[in-house]
């Protein structure tokens, strides 16, 4: 490095006042590229320049100064301008959290799916009683408390969903099992009146290992776009 | 303006007055606009002094300014109140400066006055001073210039999902509850209801059912397995509800037997009870 | 300068590893610098960095490496921005919004609100010797350089008025000390004199909290139309 150092400053020492002169119309244009509020052709930046300066070759050497820099000089449309460089366009997004209450429709297959989990959508359109609509399901996946589990032995062989650590963690429980059954619900006021014959809560169990009659998802089931990036409205 | 009068005594005012008068203008008021008011024309009359502010003289200052009022009056100048009420102070200020001070004088001393008015000018000369110096800075948009195309940057918002524990149980349980109500009263299923079954079978047979337990039988074969046990207790809550009506007429022999129902002696119609025998 | 070029590139070559790293930071800031709009704090610069990154030095690098060039690294209002090179402003007058105008008395006006806050119109009218008219507070307010602070504690509560972040931005300043010869103003004693008597606090501060001998604005306050559009979120 103090040889490297060195050289540099012979080099710089050497050819100084062209450096320095160089430097002038490369500020100038450099000034001007940067306050302009549109790209810039050449002509009008040779205006603002001693006359006779070569303005291509000018632009060319900025241009070169500026390629491994956080902004590159660009030309687009036949004119110059000053452009966040391309790969660090991802400075130029924020992530910002903004709250979002479930619709009623998601709210419930959730609660389907963790109680009645393993759950494939047939059986859930068939508790619900409506039909559940994919986006439905998507926004549950997204909020990274419902994942596909596997796929139910069964013609067609349907995915089915489960629970996840996420949503013990969001719904304050410490396992599945804390779910209230039936009676805790009627306890509790939320299901009134005569329960019809055959009415019951399952014991829901989000155990990880597959049942019996589940197959383990196949490679290319998760990739298959079911988690949307973000923003997604439901139904 | 009169800032640049060089004559401390002669009120340059008079000859930058004597054209506009002469031309007829009564422009005389313009001039005293000038001034931003009583400390600014003292502070202008105090540059022809030519001296550092706080070697200034008041009472020459005073004396300038006073001199000043009369020429204005004498031009029949109009002049703002204050400036009057600062040519009284200062002929105030005047007549107790050149006076001996009492010996136990109250209030403060003409001395005190003197250097408050001098400390006044002084405050107002800097400030003016600086105004100057800070507008003289390079200003943003018209020495520098920031960014002339900025680049936005984009929000991409992530919804962060809210849902409470309560929220999830009465979905849950109203869901639920609401279904098997439905399930009772809807007939919608893949099944026929009891009621049309019926009727099926006195279109086919050509016969109404007497004592029939047949009901047993529509069951066994339209219902779904796991739903048996609700279509049964339904058809049969329903049928004592028809019974109680006077509708119809149940007979079993023996506890657990089979139910035999028929139609009382003015039949109604079979389908006459949406309630019955949901399926 | 073939020969130069040359030289650089080998030494681009030896210590590459380190000079990447570092060009990295440097050029996220960059970036971040020249997109923005408006000047951008060190906390806000730091968030986009890795961690345990010195954003200060990295800045004063950044500071150092563009002071010869057509576009500065500079502190505003205790942020930092891009500005064009002062020297330059020939070059670029074509290109500028001519600034209204201000009246001698506003002028004055601003530069007493700057060097006195918080001041009280009978302040400003005091140190003047002049009634104000309220079409003079009226402009310097829909500059944005002025804004009302609150009000102050004592008879009549009249409205104290400051300086924005907007005015130290316009002026290139970066704090409040660092307008023109206020030491010499303090030194003089010029500046206490305007401090209502019982109240030994420095002055001028913009600081946006109040201070003890302020009350804030009432909610009509805010809704009399002196209120230019931006830069009033603080209160």
């Amino acid at each position: 490095m103090g040889q490297v150092a060195e050289m540099r400053v012979i080099v710089g020492d050497r050819d100084e006042t062209e450096q320095t002169e160089r430097a002038e119309e490369l500020r100038i244009l450099e000034a001007l590229l940067f306050a302009a509020e549109e790209p810039l052709d050449e002509k009008t930046l040779g205006e603002r320049l001693p006359a006779g300066v070569d303005v291509r070759a000018l632009l060319n050497q900025l241009q070169h100064e500026y390629a491994c820099r956080g902004v590159n000089l660009v030309r687009v449309a036949g004119k110059w301008t000053l452009r966040t460089a391309s790969d660090l366009a991802w400075l130029l997004t924020r992530e910002s959290h903004v709250p979002r209450k479930l619709s009623r429709a998601a709210i419930e297959t959730l609660s389907i799916v963790a109680y009645h989990q393993p759950v494939t959508r047939a059986e859930i359109e068939d508790i619900r009683g409506v039909t559940t609509s994919k986006g439905t399901l998507d926004v549950l996946l997204e909020t990274g408390w419902v994942r596909l589990r596997g796929r139910r032995k069964a013609p067609g062989r349907p995915v089915t969903y489960g629970t996840t650590e996420a949503f013990l963690t969001h719904f304050g429980l410490e396992a599945l099992a804390d779910l209230p059954g039936l009676d805790e619900l009627k306890g509790a006021g939320l299901i009134e009146g005569a329960v019809p014959a055959g009415f019951a809560v399952p014991v829901p169990s989000d155990d990880p290992a597959l049942r019996e009659d589940e197959d383990p998802l196949e490679p290319g089931d998760l990739d298959l776009g079911l988690v949307p990036p973000s923003d997604r409205t439901e139904q | 303006m009169n800032a640049e009068a060089e004559n401390a005594e002669e009120l340059s005012f008079e000859t930058e007055l004597a054209e506009p008068a002469a031309a007829g203008e009564p422009a005389l008021v313009v001039d005293v606009e000038g001034f931003e008011g009583p400390l600014d024309l003292l502070l202008t009359l105090a540059r022809q002094q030519k001296v550092d502010l706080a070697k200034i003289s008041i009472l020459a200052l005073a004396d300038q300014y006073l001199a000043f009022i009369e020429e204005a009056r004498k031009l029949r100048l109009e002049l703002a109140a204050d400036y009057l009420v600062m040519a009284a102070w200062l002929a105030y200020l005047k007549s107790r400066l050149l006076l001996p001070e009492p010996p136990a004088p109250e209030g403060p001393s003409a001395e005190d006055m003197a250097n408050a008015l001098a400390q006044r000018l002084r405050r107002l000369e800097a400030i003016r001073q600086f105004a100057e110096q800070l507008l003289n800075r390079p200003q943003l948009g018209r020495d520098v210039f920031g960014r002339g195309q900025p680049e936005p940057i984009a929000e991409i918002k992530r919804p962060q999902w809210t849902a409470t524990l309560y929220d999830l149980l009465s979905a849950y349980a109203a869901r639920r509850q609401t279904q098997a109500r439905t399930f009772v009263r809807m007939p919608k299923r893949s099944v026929w209801s009891l009621a049309d079954a019926r009727e099926a079978i006195e279109r086919l047979i050509g016969v109404s059912f007497d004592w029939s337990p047949l009901d047993q039988y529509l069951i066994e074969y339209l219902v779904e397995p796991s739903q048996r046990p609700t279509v049964l207790a339904s058809s049969f809550a329903a049928t004592l509800e028809l019974v109680r009506e006077g509708r119809l007429e149940v007979n079993q022999h023996a506890a657990f037997a089979p139910l035999y129902v028929r139609a009382r002696a003015q039949p109604a119609e079979n389908g006459a009870a949406p309630d019955v025998g949901n399926g």
